[in-house]
C-alpha cells in the first residue's frame, strides 16, 4: 500500500482511474506486477460486477445499449484473472459474472445454433442487467443529493416541561388504596408468629351464616361477611359460599355504576339479599 | 375616548376575541409537536384539540409566521406535520455538529433505492439488480432507521420476505408521496453512460 | 428627506446595526439549541458563536422574549441552556400523550399505608406490624418516589431512623393533609400496635 494510492471511484463524476505514484492509469499495464491485495482493494470500491462492467463501457466510451460485448468480456476476464484465490470471498459474485461473460463470448464466437433457445439471448440479458443497474446507480445517487433528516435537514428539539408540572397532572392514585391493602394485610396469616392452623370451615355452615346476615342486614361488602377467626381459608370458602348464593339468585351483586368490570375486587364486592317473590 | 371603545361593533370585538383564540390554539399545536417524537396528522390535531379544518388552517398559517420570526418552520411530511430548524441555518449546525452528519455508503443508497423504485420486492430480487450478494448489515442498518419494513411474501419457493419502504424513510427524504421519488433515468438517456 | 436620513447620527445607526446583529445571534442560538440533544453551555455557544460575554447576555434575552411569543422557554440548568415546553402545556401534554400510571403492589402499598397511618415509624415497627421482613427493594422504591423520608430517631437500641410520609405522597394521592386519609376500617394489626 505504501506506493500505490488507489483512488476509490466513489463520486459518479469524479475520474474512475487506478493511481499508482499520483499518475492515473487508465489500463492495468500487462507489464507491470500489481500484487493481489491492491488490486482486491481497488476492486472493493466497486459495488459488484455490474459496477465494474459499467466502468469498462464507461473506460471503453462505449454506449450501453450497443456495447460490443467481446472487448470488454476480455477486459473483464483479464482482470478478474489478477485476482488470486486469497479473495475468494470478494471473487465470488465477479467469477460468477466471468462465467455469463464466458458464456456469452463462446456464444458469439461459435456459428449460430438454429432453433428454439433464442428466447433467451443472454448477450440481451447482460444489456439488460447493466441498465436496470445504471438506471439504480443513477437514482440512488439522486436520493444521496436530495435534503435529508439529520444530514441536511434538521428537527427541532425540545425538552418537556418540567417534571412536577407533568406529575401535577397526573391521575391521583385512590387513597383508598391503602385501607383496602391493610384489610388485605390483615386476612393473610401470620406466617412468622404462629403455625398456621387450618380449620376446617364447611361450605354449608357459610351458607347458612351469610343468607342469615344478609337476611337481617340487607347487603354488606364481602369484608364484613367474612370470618376473621378463619383466615385465609374462610376467605376462600366464603367467596365459594356467596358464589353458590348468587347462583341460587339468593342474594345477587351490587356494582356500582361508576366501576368497570375490571375494576370489580374482593375489595370492593357488594351482595345484596334478595327476597323470594 | 371611554365611549369610543365601548362603541366597538359587536363583530369586531368577536374577530379579536376569535383572532385571539387562534393565537392560543397556535401555541398549543406548537407545545404539541414539540412533545410528540413523530409527525402529527392534520386529522390528529384537529381531533385532539376539537377544531374545525378551517380553524386547524388558521392556527397553522399563524404558527408559521411566528416560527419565521425564529429559526424554525412547519414542515409537512408524509406522516404529518413537524417542527424543523429553518435550512438556511443548516450549515451553522453542520459546523457544530460535525458528528451528526451521517454518510450513507453506496451499497445502502443502491440497495434503499432497489427497495423504494421496485416495491415490492426480496433479498433475491436485490441481489439480482445489483449482482452482488446484500449483506445482513445493510438490511439491518435500513430496518433500525425504520425506513424499510417487511410485509407478505412473493409466492414462490421459500416464500422470501417482501421489502417496502415507510412513511418514517419518505420523512427522511423529504417525500411527501413515492411518486415524488426522481424519476427512473430513461434507458435512452443512459446509454451515453458516459456523461 | 433624503438629506434626514443621511443626518442620523452615526452612533444611531451603528446602534441600529448593532440590533440587528443580536437578532440574528439569537436566532442561531435558537437553532443550535433545537439541533444539541444535550443542553449547550455558555462557554460552548460564545466560542461556536465567537461572541462577548454581554452580545450572548443580549441575544439571549432576546431569544426569550422571542419565545415567549410561542409555547417554549429557555431554561438554565446545572448543565447548560435548553429549550423547554413552558410549563402550563403540561395538562395538555398529559391528556393528549397520557402517561400510563403503573401499579403498586400489595407489598408497597402495605408498607406505605403503615408508614401513613402509624408515623413515625421505624423499620422494624413496620416488619412487626405486617408479620413479613421488610425488602430493602420496596423501601427504595419508596424513596426513589420520594413519598416516604427519614427524620429524627427513635430513642430506642440502636436509635433507628424515624420514617414519614411526604408532601409528594399526599400529591400522588390527591390528599390535601395527612387527616384526610381515608377512615382507618378496623384492623387488628394496627390497633394492637402502640409505640
Amino acid at each position: 500500500m505504501t506506493n500505490l494510492a488507489i483512488k476509490a471511484p466513489n463520486q459518479p463524476d469524479s475520474d474512475l482511474a487506478l493511481r499508482i505514484y499520483q499518475t492515473p492509469i487508465n489500463k492495468l499495464p500487462e507489464d507491470l506486477y500489481i500484487p493481489p491485495q491492491a488490486f482486491a482493494i481497488w476492486l472493493e470500491q466497486f459495488e459488484g460486477p455490474l459496477d465494474f462492467l459499467l466502468y469498462l463501457v464507461k473506460k471503453n466510451n462505449m454506449d450501453v445499449t450497443t456495447m460490443a460485448i467481446l472487448p470488454i468480456t476480455e477486459q473483464y476476464l483479464a482482470y478478474i484473472n489478477k485476482l488470486d484465490s486469497s479473495h475468494f470471498e470478494l471473487a465470488g459474485d465477479y467469477l460468477l459474472m466471468a462465467s455469463t461473460l464466458i458464456a456469452i463470448k463462446t456464444a458469439l464466437l461459435l456459428p449460430k445454433p438454429q432453433v428454439a433457445n433464442d428466447d433467451v439471448d443472454p448477450k440481451a440479458e447482460l444489456i439488460e442487467r447493466l441498465e436496470a443497474y445504471a438506471q439504480i446507480k443513477t437514482v440512488s445517487a439522486r436520493l444521496d443529493n436530495s435534503a435529508r433528516l439529520d444530514r441536511d435537514v434538521f428537527l427541532a428539539l425540545a425538552s418537556p416541561p418540567n417534571q412536577e408540572s407533568i406529575n401535577a397532572c397526573l391521575p391521583k392514585f385512590s387513597p383508598d388504596l391503602l385501607t383496602a391493602s391493610l384489610l388485605l394485610m390483615q386476612q393473610r396469616p401470620d406466617y412468622q408468629l404462629h403455625s398456621v392452623k387450618v380449620d376446617a370451615v364447611p361450605l354449608a355452615e357459610r351458607i347458612v351464616s351469610i343468607s342469615r346476615q344478609l337476611q337481617h342486614a340487607g347487603s354488606k361488602s364481602f369484608f364484613e361477611l367474612l370470618d376473621k377467626s378463619q383466615g385465609s381459608l374462610g376467605v376462600v370458602v366464603s367467596f365459594v359460599a356467596v358464589l353458590e348464593l348468587i347462583k341460587r339468585q339468593a342474594v345477587a351483586l351490587i356494582t356500582p355504576h361508576d366501576l368497570q368490570d375490571f375494576d370489580i375486587q374482593l375489595s370492593n364486592l357488594c351482595l345484596e339479599w334478595q327476597p323470594k317473590s | 375616548m371611554a365611549e369610543n371603545t365601548n362603541n366597538i361593533p359587536k363583530t369586531t370585538s368577536a374577530f379579536l376575541q376569535n383572532q385571539q383564540n387562534l393565537q392560543l390554539i397556535s401555541r398549543q399545536i406548537e407545545a404539541l409537536l414539540h412533545a410528540s417524537d413523530a409527525p402529527l396528522t392534520e386529522l390528529f390535531l384537529k381531533k385532539q384539540l376539537s377544531l374545525t379544518s378551517l380553524q386547524l388552517e388558521q392556527a397553522l398559517s399563524i404558527l408559521q409566521e411566528r416560527l419565521s420570526l425564529g429559526s424554525l418552520t412547519l414542515n409537512k411530511t408524509a406522516s404529518g406535520y413537524r417542527l424543523q430548524i429553518a435550512d438556511n441555518f443548516s450549515p451553522l449546525i453542520q459546523r457544530v455538529f460535525p458528528q451528526r452528519q451521517e454518510r450513507l455508503s453506496q451499497a445502502l443508497l443502491e440497495t434503499l433505492s432497489v427497495i423504494a423504485y421496485k416495491q415490492p420486492v426480496t433479498r433475491g430480487d436485490i441481489e439480482q439488480i445489483r449482482g452482488v450478494s446484500l449483506s445482513s448489515q445493510i438490511l439491518r442498518q435500513l430496518f433500525d432507521k425504520g425506513w424499510i419494513k417487511e410485509a407478505g411474501f412473493k409466492d414462490t419457493l421459500g416464500r422470501p420476505a417482501l421489502l417496502h419502504t415507510t412513511p418514517l424513510f419518505l420523512d427522511a427524504f423529504g417525500l411527501r408521496h413515492l411518486d415524488e421519488l426522481p424519476e427512473l433515468p430513461d434507458i435512452q438517456a443512459l446509454a451515453q453512460f458516459n456523461h
